[in-house]
C-alpha cells in the first residue's frame, strides 16, 4: 500500500469533498473543546488538583477528531495513556473527564483510573493503558470476540485500537497483529505517529520507520495519512473500519502528527530544537483548521471566536463539576477488586493484624 | 454470580479416574454448559495439549472452541482477556508455568488490575491454567513452581488442586467465577488418580481443606505437595504419630482460619512445597501461623521446601534440590522431637 | 572476582546529596572506572532519563556508553545480558520495576540461570536498576513493589538501599559483582537526602545493617521503608521506647543471623513494607524469626503492608492503601501492649 | 529480496560449484555423524538414559552441517533446544554431548543443562535454550558487545541464532531484529523452517508464512534457501555471514526442510498425514544426498558405508563414554549459582533449617 504524501493545506480556500459546512464546523468545536480541555487540564496539574502521570492530546486534536468521527457508536475503542481527548469525542461529559482527573467518584472510572485509565463501558471506551503496547492483546480479543459473536457485514462491530509510534517497537504489537491476521479480526490499529517516543525519535527507535509498512509481515494492509488533516484522518479511518467489518480484514493505519508540547504535563521538551518546535507550531491542527474555515467560508471569526467561548464554558463547567465532586470513601476501598466475591479475600488495612486472634 | 454449594442430596456415584481426565471431562462439560466458554493455547487442538489435557475437544468443539494459538503467550493471553472482556469465558493453556513469564504483563498488570482500575466496570472471567513442578530431568527453564508469583497479586484467585476430585470442582468454579483465575497444575500429578464424583460439582474458591485429621502435627501443603504430606502422615502413623494435613487448595485468597484452626489443636506446624524456600508459599504460611496462634506454638514452624538453585538436569542433582517424603518426615519428626525409628524407607 | 571491603583508613570526607545525585555519580565513576561498563535503558541518553538519573551522562560518554533503547524491554534487557555473556558489564534501566514485568523472562529464565544451567562456563555481570513504589498517584499498573519476585529467585542478588550511601555503595558493589544484581530503587527515595563519603566506596553484598540501636522491639525494613521506620523509631523515643531498625539492605541473598540476632535482644519486631501483604517480603521475615529465634520472641511479629488492591489513582484511596508511619507506630505499641500517648500526630 | 525455489536434486549428476570431492564426502560424514547420533539417542531415550526433553535434529541434518561449514571457529552460536548437532557440529567431542544427555559430570554442560542446554565457551556454542525464542535477545546483545569490540571487516565475529518456524511468532523476535537493523549488528537470523511448531503447521501460526519477508519490518534481507541442500546453505550462510562481518548488516536467512519424526522422542506425530511423512521421508537428506555423490562418483557404495561404520563406532563410543563417566555429586549442587561469592547465599538443602538456631 502505497504512503499517502503529507499535504499542507493551509492556503487552500474551498474545502474538498461534500462534508456539510455545519459538520466541518463541529469537527472545529471538537477540535477547540480538545485543546481546551488539555490546557486546563495543564493548569489544573500545576495547581495540584491533578496528580500522577498526565499526558495530554494536544496537537493531536485532528487525529483525535478525525478517526472519531469515523467510528460507530458500537465499535470498541482501545487506547493508551493519552486519551483525554478521546474520552471527550466519546461523547462523555467533560465534567466526567474532569472528575476523573481529579480523582473524584464522579469521574470516568470512579477516580481510580486517572489521567491514564479513562474507561466508559457504555460508550465502549474500552479503556486508556498506561503499559505501553499492554492495549494491543486485549483489543485484539475483543475483536476475536466480536467475531465470533456477529456476521462479518456493514452492522458488524469492529474494535480499534490507538498506539504510540514508540509502541510499535515492543513485542505485544507484533504478536498481536500476527493473531489479528492469522484470524482475519475485525480490528483497525492506529499508529498515532506524533514522531517522538518521549525523547526518542522514530528513527531512533524503529529500524523501518516508515511504520504502516510494518503490516506487511502479518499480510496486513498499511496506510500512512497525514493526521493533521481531520478528514484525511476521518475518510481513511472509515474505509478501514468498514474493511475490518465487512472482510474481516485488520488494517494498520499511519497518522503523522506533531506533538505540541513535552511528553507529559511535567516534561518542558528541552532536547526539542528550536526548529522541530517552531514546524510542530506551524502544524497545529486547530489555528490551521480554523483558518482553513475561515478562508472557505464557513467560519468567521466571530463565529469562532462564540464556538470557542461556548467550549470555553464548559471546560469551567467541568472543572466545577470535578471540584464539587466528592472523593472516593476509603470504606469502598475494596469494592472493585472481585466480580465474585469469595471466601477469605483480603480486606486488612495496613496495620491490621492478618486475621483476628482465633 | 453468587457462589453455589453441591447440592446436600444422597453423595453422588464416583468414578476413580486420572487427574488428567478429571480436567479434560470438566473442559468438556464446561463448553458444553456454556457458550461463551472457549479453550486457546498452544497445541491444545490438532497435537491435543502438550500433556494431552485437551484430547478430543477439537473434534467434537471445533476451532471455534478449541483455539490453537501461535506461540506467542503476551499476544494470546492478552486476547482471551479482551475476550473476556466483553462476556466470552476463555479457559486459557499457558503449556507451563515458566512460559508464563512471558504473559505475565498481561496477567498481572491488566487481568488482574481492570477491574478495580476502571471503577468496576468490566469484569475479566478468565481462568489460565498451567501446570508447575520438577522432578522431570526438565531442567533449569522449566522445572519452576511460580504459582507464589501470582499468589501475591490482588486481582487474582490462584488455585491448586491437589486430587483429580479437587481438579473437576475447582476448575468447575474458577471457569464459572467472573474473575481471572490462575489454575495451578503439576505434571506429576496428571496420571495420579482418585475417586471423582459424577455429575456437577462446584468447589467453594477460598477455602482450604484439612484432608486427615490428627492431633500431634499439622503438615500445610498444596498441589503435588498434598499427596507427599498425605504419605508421610500416613506412615508417621505406624509411629504413633497423629499428624492433621491441610491442603491449602486456594493460594489467594489465603484460607488463614483453617490453617489457623489446625496449628491451635496441633501446636506444630511444618509447611511442605515443591518451590524454593525463601520468599515462597511457605513464607506465608509460617507467618500467618506465627501471627495468628502463637499462643498455641509448641515449636518453631519448620519449612520443608526446594534447594535455592536453578534444578539441574541431572538426576542426582535434582533429586538433591528437591523436597521428598524422606525430608519432610525427618522434619515432622524433628518438630516433634522423635528420634527416628526403623520403619520402610520412604521415597527419596 | 573477590568481595573488596571499604579500606579501614581514616574515614573519607563526606557531602550531603540527594539518592539520585549518588546514583548518578556512582554511575558516572563506574563508567570512567571500566571500559566494559555501558548503560543501556529507554530514554536514558537524550531523555537524560524519566527520572534523571543519567542526567549529563550522554554528554559526557557518548552514545556506545549510554545507549538509548527502543520500547523493547524484553529485547534490550536481553540483549544487555547477551552483552554480558562476552564480558561486557551492562547497567541496564528499567523506567520503573512495572515495566520489568515484559522483561522477565529474559531477566529470571535466561540471566539467574544461565551459570548453572551451562556448568559454570559463562557468567552474567549486569545490573538491572529500577525503581518501584506508590503514593505518587500512579495508579495500578505503575506504583507495583515487586522486588520480592526477583528475591525468591536462585541466581539473582536483589538490593535495594534505603540511603544516597548506600545508593553509591551498593551500586558499585553491583557493577563490579559479576552476577546478575537487581537493585531497586524507590521513587519517592530520589529526592531525598544523606552523607555520602568521598571517593570509592564498596558495600558488602548480603548484609542487612542495624541503623539504629534499640532494646526493645525491632522493626526490620527496606529501601523507602526504612526512612519511616526510622521516623517512627525516633518518635516512640518521647515515649520512653528503644525500638532498634534492621535495614536489610540485600533482599538476596537474606541477612537472617542480623535480623534473628536483633530480635533474640529485643523479642519483638514488627515488619513494615510498601508491598501488599500476603506473600510479601514480610512474610519471609516473620516466618525466619519465627523458625530462628522462637525461644526470644515475646509477641507475635507483625507485619505492616499495603492493603490488597490494585492501587486506586485517587488520593484518599491511596492513603488508605498503603502503610504509613502512623499505622508502623500503632502496630509497634500493639506489639508492646503500650496504650498510645498524646504527641504529635505522624504522617498519614 | 526473492525467494529462492526449491529445487530437488536427487536426479542431478554431477555436482555444481567447485566444493572438492573430500569435503564434500566430509559433509556427507557429518551428516551421517548427526544422524546416527540422533537415532542413538532416541535408543537411549527409550532405555532411560536420557530424561526430560528430547528434540532431535532428524531430517535437517543438510541445514545443520551446510551452516556449520560456514561459520568460523570465532563466530558466536546460539541455538534453541534441538541443538544435538549444532554441538557435534562445532566440534564438541560426541562422548561430551551424549554424557551430557546422560547428565553426567563428563557432558558439555557438566550435566546441569541436558538436551536442551548444550554449552561450551571456547567453541562457542552459546547455549541451546528451552524457552521459544529466549535465545534471540541475548544473541543480539553478543553481537552488540562485537560491534563495540570489533571493528567491521573480515577479521570480525558475527553471531549466528537459530530459531524454528514458530518461534517467528514470539514478541522477542520482533523486538530484537529491531534492534539489530536498528544498530546494525553483525547477527544472522536464521529461521530453521521445518514446517511445523510442535503439531502446528506454519500456516496455521504465521500471518505471513513467507517467513524471510518479515526481515522488511526492520529493513533486514531475508533470503529463503533449500535446507535440504547442504550446499547451498553453506553459501547462503557465508554470504550473510560476510555481510555482518563487513557491513555490519545483519540478514534473517530462512531455511526449508523437514522434520523427520516427532517434535521431541515422546511425540509419535499422529497428526502428521500419510502424505506430508512421505514428502519429508522422500526429502530425507542424508540419503539423498548419499545418491548424488554416487551418482556423481564422489562416492561409491562402499565408501559410504565404511564412512557410516566409522560414525557407529564413534557413537558407540560416545554412549560407553557417557555410560562410564560420573554422575554429578549432590556436594556440587550449588556450585554454579553465583560467579561472585557473597555472605549469606542460601546453602540449605531440604528439610535443612533456615539457620542453626543463634
Ligand atoms: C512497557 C513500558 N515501557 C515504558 C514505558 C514508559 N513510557 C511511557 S510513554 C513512553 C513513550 C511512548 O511513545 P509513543 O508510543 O510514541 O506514544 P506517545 O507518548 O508519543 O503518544 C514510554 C517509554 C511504559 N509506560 N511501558
Ligand atoms: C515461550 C515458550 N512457549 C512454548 C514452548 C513450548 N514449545 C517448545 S518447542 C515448541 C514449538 C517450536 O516450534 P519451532 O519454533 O518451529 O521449532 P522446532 O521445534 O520446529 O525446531 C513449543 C511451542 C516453549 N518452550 N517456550
Ligand atoms: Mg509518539
Ligand atoms: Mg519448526
Amino acid at each position: 500500500m502505497a504512503a499517502k504524501t503529507r499535504a499542507r493545506t493551509a492556503e487552500v480556500q474551498t474545502f474538498p469533498g461534500d462534508t456539510p459546512a455545519d459538520v466541518l464546523r463541529g469537527y472545529y468545536r471538537s477540535m477547540s473543546l480538545i485543546r481546551n480541555f488539555e490546557l486546563r487540564s495543564s493548569e489544573m496539574y500545576a495547581r495540584a488538583k491533578i496528580g500522577g502521570y498526565c499526558h495530554l492530546n494536544l496537537g493531536e486534536e485532528a487525529t483525535v477528531v478525525g478517526l472519531m468521527a469515523a467510528i460507530n457508536k458500537g465499535d470498541y475503542l482501545f487506547t493508551g495513556y493519552r486519551d483525554h481527548g478521546y474520552a471527550l469525542m466519546r461523547d462523555l461529559e467533560p465534567g466526567r473527564v474532569m472528575a476523573e482527573l481529579f480523582g473524584k467518584t464522579t469521574g470516568v472510572s470512579g477516580g481510580r483510573g486517572g489521567s491514564m485509565h479513562m474507561f466508559d463501558s457504555e460508550a465502549r471506551l474500552f479503556g486508556g493503558y498506561g503499559i505501553v503496547g499492554g492495549q494491543i492483546p486485549p483489543a485484539t480479543g475483543v475483536a476475536l470476540a466480536i467475531k465470533a459473536k456477529q456476521q462479518a457485514g456493514a452492522e458488524s462491530d469492529a474494535v480499534m485500537c490507538l498506539l504510540g509510534d514508540g509502541t510499535t517497537n515492543i513485542g505485544a504489537f507484533h504478536e498481536s497483529l500476527n493473531l489479528a491476521g492469522l484470524w482475519n479480526l475485525p480490528i483497525v490499529y492506529v499508529i498515532v505517529n506524533n514522531r517522538l517516543g518521549m525523547g526518542t525519535t522514530v528513527e531512533a527507535a524503529s529500524a523501518e520507520p516508515d511504520l504502516y509498512k510494518r503490516g506487511a509481515s502479518y499480510r496486513i494492509p498499511g496506510i500512512r495519512v497525514d493526521g493533521d488533516d481531520v478528514l484525511a484522518v476521518r475518510d481513511a479511518a472509515e474505509t478501514a473500519l468498514a474493511r475490518a467489518r465487512t472482510e474481516r480484514q485488520p488494517v494498520l493505519l499511519e497518522l503523522m502528527c506533531y506533538r505540541l508540547r513535552g511528553h507529559s504535563v511535567v516534561d518542558p521538551a528541552r532536547y526539542r530544537s528550536a526548529e522541530e518546535t517552531t514546524i510542530a507550531q506551524k502544524s497545529d491542527p486547530v489555528p490551521v483548521f480554523r483558518a482553513q474555515l475561515i478562508a472557505a467560508g464557513i467560519l468567521d471569526d466571530a463565529a469562532a471566536d462564540a464556538i470557542d467561548a461556548e467550549i470555553d464554558a464548559i471546560v469551567d463547567a467541568s472543572v466545577e463539576f470535578g471540584d464539587a465532586s466528592p472523593d472516593p470513601d476509603p470504606a469502598d476501598l475494596f469494592a472493585y477488586v472481585y466480580a465474585t466475591p469469595v471466601a477469605n479475600a483480603p480486606s486488612a488495612l495496613p496495620g491490621d493484624p492478618v486475621m483476628e486472634a482465633l | 454470580m453468587s457462589i453455589e454449594a453441591a447440592p446436600v442430596t444422597d453423595p453422588p456415584a464416583t468414578r476413580v479416574i486420572t487427574y488428567r481426565q478429571a480436567l479434560n471431562e470438566t473442559l468438556r462439560a464446561e463448553l458444553l454448559h456454556d457458550d461463551n466458554v472457549f479453550l486457546i493455547g498452544e497445541e491444545i487442538g490438532v497435537f491435543e495439549g502438550s500433556y494431552k489435557i485437551t484430547a478430543g475437544l477439537l473434534t467434537e468443539f471445533g476451532p471455534d472452541r478449541v483455539v490453537d494459538a501461535p506461540i506467542a503467550e503476551e499476544g494470546f493471553v492478552g486476547a482471551a482477556l479482551g475476550a473476556a472482556m466483553i462476556g466470552m469465558r476463555p479457559v486459557v493453556e499457558i503449556m507451563t508455568i515458566n512460559f508464563s513469564l512471558i504473559a505475565i504483563d498481561q496477567i498481572v498488570n491488566h487481568a488482574a488490575k481492570m477491574r478495580s482500575m476502571f471503577g468496576g466496570q468490566v469484569s475479566v472471567p478468565m481462568v489460565i491454567r498451567m501446570p508447575g513442578g520438577g522432578g522431570q530431568q526438565l531442567a533449569a527453564t522449566h522445572s519452576q513452581n511460580l504459582e507464589v508469583w501470582f499468589a501475591h497479586i490482588p486481582g487474582l484467585k490462584v488455585l491448586a488442586p491437589s486430587t483429580p476430585a479437587d481438579a473437576k470442582a475447582l476448575l468447575t468454579a474458577a471457569i464459572r467465577d467472573d474473575d481471572p483465575v490462575i489454575f495451578i497444575e503439576n505434571l506429576s500429578l496428571y496420571s495420579s488418580k482418585g475417586e471423582v464424583p459424577d455429575g456437577e460439582q462446584i468447589a467453594e474458591i477460598g477455602k482450604a481443606a484439612v484432608v486427615k485429621e490428627g492431633t500431634d502435627l499439622t503438615i500445610v501443603s498444596y498441589s503435588r505437595g498434598t499427596t507427599t504430606a498425605l504419605e508421610v502422615a500416613h506412615k508417621l502413623e505406624a509411629e504413633g504419630l497423629s499428624i492433621e494435613v491441610v491442603d491449602l487448595r486456594s493460594l489467594r485468597p489465603l484460607d488463614r482460619e483453617t490453617i489457623c484452626a489446625s496449628v491451635r489443636k496441633t501446636g506444630h506446624a511444618v509447611v511442605f512445597e515443591d518451590d524454593w524456600l525463601s520468599y515462597g508459599i511457605g513464607a506465608e504460611i509460617s507467618a500467618t501461623i506465627g501471627e495468628g496462634v502463637f499462643d498455641f506454638l509448641d515449636a518453631p514452624v519448620r519449612r520443608v521446601a526446594a534447594a535455592e538453585v536453578p534444578l539441574p538436569y541431572a538426576k542426582t542433582l535434582e533429586l538433591a534440590a528437591l523436597p521428598h517424603a524422606a525430608e519432610l518426615a525427618k522434619v515432622v519428626r524433628e518438630v516433634l522431637n522423635i528420634a527416628p525409628v526403623n520403619s520402610a524407607p520412604l521415597e527419596k
